[in-house]
Order: C-alpha cells, then structure tokens, then sequence
C-alpha cells in the first residue's frame, strides 16, 4: 500500500436506515428507496446532487433476484447515473462504506450515496438454505453444511486454542440485547442474561440460539462528499480518515481458525491510513461484526483492541460497556438490531457516524468520542473492511 | 501443473448440483398490491409524483428523480404500443406452436408501461384496444 | 414508512410465487478430477509447491503465497489431528435432528501443529455429542473410514467419516 | 486526475466449453498470462490491491467472491469483488489508483457458461419479479426483440444492416485466435435464416462463451517500470439506464450516452470520429449500431452502408470480431473488448474507444477511452 496519500478528504454528512424486522411487505427497491431517502433528508440534499451511487447486497439467492445489483438501482436512486455493486460477502456492508470514500478521494464524484439492503425474507422454506450454496460445490456441499456449522466450528477452535467458556461468550449477547433496547431500529432489543443464552436452543453445539443474530429485512444508506464542500451542508461533518480490506485465501479448513489474522491485516491498512498507532489508547468507540457473540471478542482481538484471547477477560471487567473505555457495539450490534447481511455491515458504520456526531441519542456513549471504527466480516471466514471514522 | 495438463474424457469429472431454494415468495409491496387490485376490477392504475407530476404505471412508492413519496393513484387510459417483437422459438430453441406477438404498452402521458400479448397487426405507437386485465395483458392492436 | 409482517399475515397481501431454477455441472478440472479420483482408490492426494514445499489439500494447480505452478503430487495420510468439531441439530434447511451430526476439520499428516496453512480437510467426525461438549475429541488423532470400495464413485462422501484411532 | 495504465493483460479460454479447467485453474491461467505480459511482475509483492468481477448465479456459487483471491495472487491483500461487468471493475481500479490507496490494480473476470445447466431460467431470474418474470414469455431474448423493433423504426436501420454487421464481424474473427464463432457467411447465408424473436435469427445472436481475463493497471508514476508502452485509460465512466424494463428507453441507449458523456469529458475528447477504432458490445447485431450511435455517431445506418465501419475505413468498429465473432463471457465481456482494443492499438494505432453492456435484461454500459 502507498503511503504517501495524495487523496481527497471525504465526509460523511448524512445517514438513514430502515428498521430491521424478520420480514417486510415492502419490495428490495422500496426498502432500499426508504433508507436512501432518509439518508438524503440527513445530508439536505436531493437525489439530483448525487453523482455516482454505491450498491452493496449480499447473496442474490436471498432477494431471489440475479443481477441484484441492477435491481437495486432503481430504489437507490441509481437511475442514469454511475451505479455499482461491491461485494464481499458478509463484510459488503462496510465496503459499500470504502467503496463511497474511493469514489469521492478519487475525484471521480464530488457526492456519493452508498445504500446497502437485504432481504432475506423470500426463500422458503428457510432462508436458511440458501447458505448451503456458499460452500465449495465438489469438496464440502455434498456434505449438506449450513451456515451456523461454519461459525460453530470456529467458536469451538476459539474456545479451545484461548481456554474461554461459553459463560464468557454470553455475556457479548446480553451486552448486545441490553444496548439495543436504546435503539429505535433494532429487532431484539432487551435484558436478558447468560443463563437465558445457556438455556436457550442448542442449533449447533457450542452455538445456541441467543448466540445467534436473527433472520432480517432491512435497509441502510450513507451520503458522502468531497471535502472542500462538506461545510455547505453541516457543521459536524464526519471525517473518513482510514479505510482497509483483506481478503484471505479460499481453504478455510486449511488454516488455523482461532485468530483472525486477515481482519489484523485489514485494520494495519486502516491504522496506517488514519495515523494510528496505538489503537487501544486512540480508539474511543468501536463496532466489530457480531453476527454470533463470540465474533464480537475475535474481531475486538483481530483489530488489535485486546490481546490474542483477552478479550471475554475485558468484556468481564466492563471496558467495552456503553459507559466503559471503549464502548464495543452501542448500536446493539447484529445480535440486538439485526441481520440483514449488506445492510448491517452499513448500519454499523452508521452507528459510529451518528456517535461521533453526537446525535446517537439514547444510544450515545458516556465519554466524549473522536475517533471510532467499523468492521464487517464476511466470506468463509477470510474476509474483512474495516473503516476508521473522526469528526 | 500448467505443465503436466491432462485431456482425457474418462479423467475430467464434473459435479452436477443446484443453487435453488424450494422457491421464493416475494411480497410485492403495497404500490404493487393496489395495482393488482385494480387490474382485477379492469383498471390500470398509475401514481403520480406531487412534484413533477409523473404518473407511474405500475404504480410506484416514490419518484426516481424526486425520490419523495408519490401521492395519488390514478386512472390511465389511451393505450398504445411502444414497440413489439413477435417470437418463433423458446429458450431451447424449440419452435412454437404459434409464433406470439408481445408489445409494451404504454399509456397517455403516463411513465412506464406493462407488457402485453398482442393480437392483430402490431405497429408501433398504434392505439391498442385492452381485452384482458392480466399480467401480461392480452390486447388487439 | 416500512411494514413489518408475521408469517401467517402474508396471506392477507398479494405475494408471487417462483420456482427458481437453477442447475450447474461444475467443472472439477485437473487438480480436483485427480483428488477425486485419488478418493475412490482410498487416497488423500494433495499438490505440492516446488518453492514453498507446501502441501495443498484438496489440491490446487497454483500456490496462493508463491504464486507459483505446483508440481508435484503426493499423497498424505487418511489420518490427522482434529483441529475443531461441533455437532449440528439442526439440517441445511434448518430442521430439528434428533441425533446430532458431527462435523469438523482434520489437519492431516504430514503436518506440524505450528503450521498456519497446512493440508487439511472438512469432513464428519464419528464420535459422541459429550465427545464434542467436554472438547475431549479437539486435538485428537483420527483416521480416514472409507467406504467399501465397490461403494466409492469419486466423491468427498467416499469417507464416511474420521473416526478416533 | 491522473491516467491509469494497462500494463500487462492475458487470457485463457474462449471455448465454448473450457472441460479440462475449472473456472479458479482459468483464472490462474490468464493471471499468469497477464503478469508475464508486464514484464514478468510478482503479484506477490508488487500489486496492492485486486478487484473480480462476477455474480453469484453465472457462477453457481453464493458469494463466489469467496473464490476470488488465490487463483490472482490476492490472498491476504486488498481483494474485492464488483458485482458487474468487467469494464466496471476496471472504473473502481481506476478509483482505487486516483484515490492514492494503490499504485497497481489487478482487475480480473472470468466466465464458465458451460456450466450453466439452466442459463434461460437464470436471466429470467434477473428480470422484476412481479411485472416482468410473471409475464412467462418464452424467449429471453424478447426484450431485444422490443428495443430493436424500436431502434430500427427510429434510425431506418434496415435486416440487411443487420446482416452487413453480421457478415463483418463474423469475418473479423477469423484473423484472431480467439472466436469460435467466426465464420465467412453471404448476405444469402443471413438472410435466409429463420427469426428466432424479430426482428433477429440465430445469426443475429451472440453466445455465451467460457474464457477468463485478467488486466494489470498502474499509475503514471509506475506504469513504466512494467511496461515501455502502457496502453492509457484517459476517459472512463459508467451508467445505468433504468433497471425496470418498464421504465427504461426502448430503442436507444441511454446508458451509453451518458457513460460516454462521463468517460469523453474526463478524456478531453471532443468527438468520437477522432479515436482509431471502437470496440462495442454487439452481443445483437443491432446493438453494435445502437451503441456506436449512443456513443455519439450520427446517421449510422448510411454510414454503415458508406463502409465507414469497416476494417480499414475511417472508423473501424469491431475490427476484431466483437461478441458475434467471439462469444461474450457473461461478467468478462468488457474486459474482453479491452483485450480486442488493447491489441489493436498494440499493433500500431493511437487511440480507441470501448463501450460495454452487461445484457440482457439490463440497461446498463460502460465506457473506456484508451490513447497511447
């Protein structure tokens, strides 16, 4: 990677999103228009002052439409305009994030909008099965896997290689649930406890069902500009200063599962570009992926906030609470808010812009907060974005 | 192994598999709902946009330029045919039992449009004549 | 503003209903035709990079670090360590089993526990759901049950699965 | 901002059915066929960041951007996927470059339609579900059907300009190594052929083809140090019309002209008769016409039949083959138009343009200018 950056500041100036529910009347195009809309309303712009849109969207097969991308456009306000679809699977949501600052540090658009939506809905009988297609088709879909088997094979390795309980684990999904309950949008806010977790359905042993984010339809949008014209539209415009993404290699049997060694990769990048050293003393609030909680702890490990393995002992004394050191996912996180893949990765990153903006509302940190991170995952655990934000 | 390639049928294996579920329903929206329900009373119903005025048929939510809501459903008349294409074979190239004729239609100072089987002889921007409020709709030209 | 739904009031509303239809014949190509083949004859085949000297199992025609043809076949042993297991009550389309299936991963050997990429496979594991509880199976040796060979027809189900030696 | 250059590109495929690889062992064959063609670079260490393009259904795969990194060298490195045409993925390395992230950009795409057991059913999977699929129109290629009907009452373009591009492209092929679909036809030969949706035959059409390309892009400062001669992007930019095939132009290509308005301001290029030669997509015959009027060319039918398009005339479009010749491999169509421009002006010409669509049913193109 360069290091000498010639690139243009980019702001982030608006934001929305739509609720995230198991199930939506509204069409793709319509939840993405809702969430879009919203997000232009934030910045006070119309949709004639986007130059270029940014579409992310996880697997077709939810939707159950091809080319989902070019669907999508109409809702995004992608019509006769530069309109693109990124994809990295899971992590597409913070990537649609990347994607609107390339757009505008390159010069090729003064104002972007970055609009990610999901609907998982459709697939019957189960959107479950359609992540039966995400495995290799010769050497592992004959075995018939499903999606929660992946995520359970690399929480036993976690558990097993850092000597961690389930108890420690369950904590993130009672941390997550409790901070949703102060977000509006969120699909399963409230207090629960690690007993709830531990009694709760075994899906995939260790995974049980309060482990798991739910099945979700949702929305989010994001507007970006050019620097030099931030001022004209808000006072508090926030600063996108670092962006990074890995992606690492396809035979996930083939390596060793406990530490995420390309999400370190991905956040050196964003550290480097946003003049980070020290990330557990210059982070002030941070949304790591938590699709299952105990990815929330592998990926506070992987963007090097705690120690290989540290992180439950951490999570324990309080640090990453709404009112500790660095406030681990106020949004309520996936676990809490929902899982709408593409949508999430940007609510995530939304969540953090609305932080640092101060307009959190009752999800707003106790401490002041300058500078916060977002992080998505994706893939068969090799891929991560991770996006650095300051105001 | 770029060097060492082998090209032999009983050596090459292919894997045969889907990437289907058992099937998909899809909602289709409350714009989509209230078009349907005119079409089964015989009407084609647009909605327009309170800024631009537009019309959308089918209807649609917002505007894509004004991207705000769109306000009332209305009525469109005066079909006609935007353009058409008369089709011999199907998609395995298998030849029809008879060639069909399909059109979009399009109506009077209204955005968008529906397709439409077409009977008579087609032509482009002729009046159509609607016989059958279907998706898609059967009409005379 | 957006609608939340429940299952049972879709019926209320106008859906479409569709049949997907969507069939593939993957090509399995030089390297995964050889493995597969190595299967039905009872053999893990892995490729080897001439450069690194790493194994790559299920095998690849290129080496993802040196970027760099492999060369060489080898065969590894039917038999490794278990890296991680779960057992699943749940099936792809998300039903309630009645008994769990146990899958994992197995670094097979040759290989040594400081290896961060090393030839390795998914596969089920034959052994008992307190097995995978207690964490007693992670870390164990197992080897390859193949099935009968009149049984085998090139396939990664050519195992039945790995069980504890 | 500044040009980006092509460096370095390869190929490998275009068969209409490549048995021997998979679509991942294509993939590395093409890359390194690219890296050799750049001075023989180490992906390894000289390349900062990789883009793919692919969709999940061509590839039979959920999130077959899984499979994107190792076959090019992009594992544990900036990889990501545009869900699009490949001249897409060329405008976000274009990005990546001008944003200062990346000096050297590998944009890859790649195509196995001989895999595709149902390749009808999965283009109807891309239409509207509701107004669009319901409808259960037999062909596919119906919407072609509409929007050449249209072009052709506007333009006056007439089925035996349709045969002309046929028997112009057809013929073109035959001098590359590349075009299983090349061959000398009569104006008899085309227009004795049944109509499978009018106004086209089964001339008319292109096929799908299984190939793979891998392009190398560096910035001013080191496209040099890869290669004496970079082949420039100086103008780049794409657009979608409207996605709903309700709502978007029949009969033009909007698309096109504003991809073209971007990519030709950004070029400083005054009119599209200045460059040497275009490369368009021409997956129907009538879209070449359609296309290389979107770009800007007035009266294209008369020009056609002046023989200004012809290889060797003013305007040279197509001069190798295009899809008609070549097939088009699905998501790598565009890059497989950069290849043709590429190795034209290699082989002595200054400048070209190349204007891709991404098929049906989309309405959505891009648009490259390359100088020397």
């Amino acid at each position: 990677m360069k290091t000498n950056l010639k690139f243009r500041r980019v702001a982030a100036i608006g934001a929305g999103m739509t609720p995230f529910r198991r199930r939506m009347l509204e069409t793709p195009q319509e939840l993405a228009w809702e969430a879009s809309r919203k997000a232009l309303d934030e910045a006070g712009l119309e949709l004639r002052d986007i130059d270029c849109v940014v579409i992310g969207s996880a697997p077709d097969a939810f939707d159950g439409v091809h080319m989902k991308g070019e669907y999508l456009a109409h809702g995004a306000g992608g019509v006769m305009k530069p309109a693109s679809r990124v994809y990295v699977g899971g992590a597409t949501g913070v990537m649609t994030a990347i994607s609107g600052w390339y757009h505008v540090a390159s010069g090729m658009c003064k104002k972007v909008l970055a609009v990610a939506e999901e609907k998982m809905s459709p697939g019957r009988p189960h959107p479950q099965a359609v992540f039966r297609y995400i495995w290799d088709p010769i050497t592992e879909k004959p075995l018939n896997p499903n999606l929660i088997w992946i995520f359970a094979m690399e929480m036993h390795r976690y558990m097993f290689v850092n000597k961690i309980s389930k108890e420690e684990i369950a904590l993130v999904s009672v941390k997550n649930k409790r901070n949703a309950a102060n977000n509006p949008y969120a699909q399963l806010g409230g207090e629960i406890t690690v007993d709830d977790v531990l009694r709760s359905e075994v899906l995939v042993w260790p995974v049980q069902l309060l482990d798991v984010s739910p099945v979700s339809d949702g929305a989010a949008a994001m507007v970006f500009v050019d620097g030099d014209i931030a001022r004209r539209y808000t006072d508090t415009p926030i600063w996108v200063e670092g962006v990074g993404w890995t992606l690492d290699n396809t035979s996930w049997p083939n390596r060793e599962l406990a530490y995420p060694r390309y999400l370190e990769n991905a956040a050196r990048m964003a550290y480097r570009m946003a003049g980070i050293e020290r990330p557990q003393r210059e982070i002030d609030v941070v949304e790591p992926y938590d699709p299952f909680d105990y990815k929330e702890l592998h990926h506070l490990e992987g963007l090097m906030l705690a120690r290989k393995g540290e992180a439950p002992l951490l999570l324990k004394e309080g640090f990453f609470d709404r009112d500790g050191d660095i406030p681990s996912s106020p949004s309520g996180g996936l676990l809490g808010v929902g899982n709408p893949i593409a949508a999430a990765g940007l609510m995530k990153v939304i969540s953090i812009y609305w932080q640092l903006k101060g307009t959190a509302g009752k999800m707003q940190v106790k401490r002041p907060v300058h500078t916060g991170v977002a992080q998505a995952w994706g893939d068969l655990m090799q891929a991560s974005t991770v996006i650095v934000m300051r105001n | 192994m770029s060097w060492d390639k082998h090209g032999k049928e009983d050596e090459l294996l292919t894997w045969k598999d889907v990437m289907e579920v058992e099937r998909y329903v899809y909602t289709v929206g409350p714009d989509s709902e209230a078009f349907l329900r005119g079409l089964r009373e015989g009407k084609i119903l647009g909605r327009k946009c309170p800024r631009c005025g537009r019309v959308y048929v089918p209807p649609r939510l917002y505007c894509e330029d004004c991207f705000l809501e769109n306000g009332e459903y209305v009525e469109v008349k005066e079909p006609y045919l935007d353009s058409f294409t008369t089709i011999y074979f199907d998609n395995r190239e298998k030849r029809l039992d008879e060639p069909i004729t399909v059109g979009l239609v399009r109506f009077k100072e209204a955005t968008g449009g529906l397709l439409a089987i077409v009977q008579g002889i087609p032509e482009i921007g002729k009046k159509v004549e609607i016989l059958e409020y279907s998706i898609p709709l059967r009409v005379r030209a | 503003m957006v609608h939340p739904l429940k299952e049972e009031e879709l019926k209320e509303h106008f859906t479409v209903t569709y049949r997907p239809q969507a069939k593939y014949s993957y090509t399995a190509g030089q390297a995964l035709s050889t493995f597969l083949r190595g299967l039905r004859e009872g053999k893990i085949l892995g490729r080897k990079c001439p450069r690194c000297g790493r194994v790559y199992v299920p095998p690849r025609l290129y080496c993802e670090d040196c970027f760099y043809p492999t060369s060489q076949w080898v065969e590894v042993k039917d038999e490794g360590i278990v890296m991680t297991a779960v057992a699943s009550f749940i099936s792809w389309t998300r039903d309630r089993l009645e008994e769990p299936e146990i899958v994992g991963t197995i670094r097979l050997f040759p290989s040594s526990p400081r290896d961060y990429v090393y030839p390795g496979l998914f596969h089920r594991i034959c052994c008992s759901y307190d097995d995978v509880k207690s964490m007693r199976i992670m870390g164990k040796t197992v080897r390859a049950r193949w099935k009968p060979v009149e049984k085998r027809e090139g396939s990664i189900e050519d195992i039945e699965c790995f069980e504890v030696v | 901002m500044e040009n980006v250059g092509i460096v370095g590109i390869g190929w490998y495929g275009f068969s209409t059915n490549v048995h021997d690889l998979s679509f991942r062992e294509m993939m590395f064959e093409a890359a390194q066929r690219a890296f050799y063609d750049a001075g023989g670079m180490n992906p390894r260490e000289q390349i900062d960041a990789f883009i793919s393009c692919q969709e999940d259904f061509w590839e039979g795969i959920s999130i077959s951007d899984e499979f994107a990194p190792d076959p090019v060298g992009g594992s544990m490195r900036p990889t990501m996927t545009v869900a699009g045409d490949g001249l897409q993925g060329l405008a976000h390395g274009f990005m990546l470059i001008n944003s200062g992230v990346a000096d050297v950009v590998v944009v890859e795409s790649h195509a196995k339609p001989s895999d595709i057991l149902t390749f009808p059913e999965i283009v109807e999977l891309a239409m509207d579900p509701v107004y669009v699929r319901e409808a259960k129109i037999p062909n596919y290629h119906f919407i072609a059907g509409l929007d050449a009907t249209k072009f052709m009452h506007r333009t006056g373009v007439t089925r035996e300009d349709l045969a002309e591009v046929v028997i112009k492209n057809r013929a073109s092929g035959l001098k590359t190594g590349r075009a299983p679909h090349a061959s000398m036809l009569s104006k008899e030969d085309v227009l004795s052929q049944e109509m499978i949706v009018y106004p086209l035959t089964r001339v008319d059409v292109a096929r799908p083809v299984d190939g793979a390309i891998v392009v190398v892009l560096a910035s001013e400062t080191f496209a040099r140090k890869f290669n004496d001669t970079p082949i420039w992007i100086t103008g780049i930019g794409f657009s979608t019309d409207n996605s709903n095939l309700e709502l978007a132009k029949l009969g033009d290509a909007f698309y096109l002209r504003k991809a073209s308005e971007l990519a030709f301001g950004m070029a400083k290029l005054e009119s599209p008769l200045k460059v040497n030669g275009m490369f368009v997509d021409d997956r129907y015959s009538y879209k070449e016409l359609q296309h290389v009027e979107a770009l800007g060319v007035n009266n294209v039918a008369e020009k056609l039949r002046e023989g200004y398009f012809h290889e060797g005339s003013y305007l040279p479009v197509n001069p190798k083959g295009g899809h008609l010749a070549k097939g088009y491999p699905l998501e790598a169509s565009g890059l497989s138009l950069v290849l043709d421009a590429v190795e034209y002006m290699r082989e002595g010409v200054s400048s070209a343009v190349v204007a891709s669509w991404r098929g049906i049913p989309t309405f959505t193109g891009g648009v490259a200018v390359l100088q020397r």
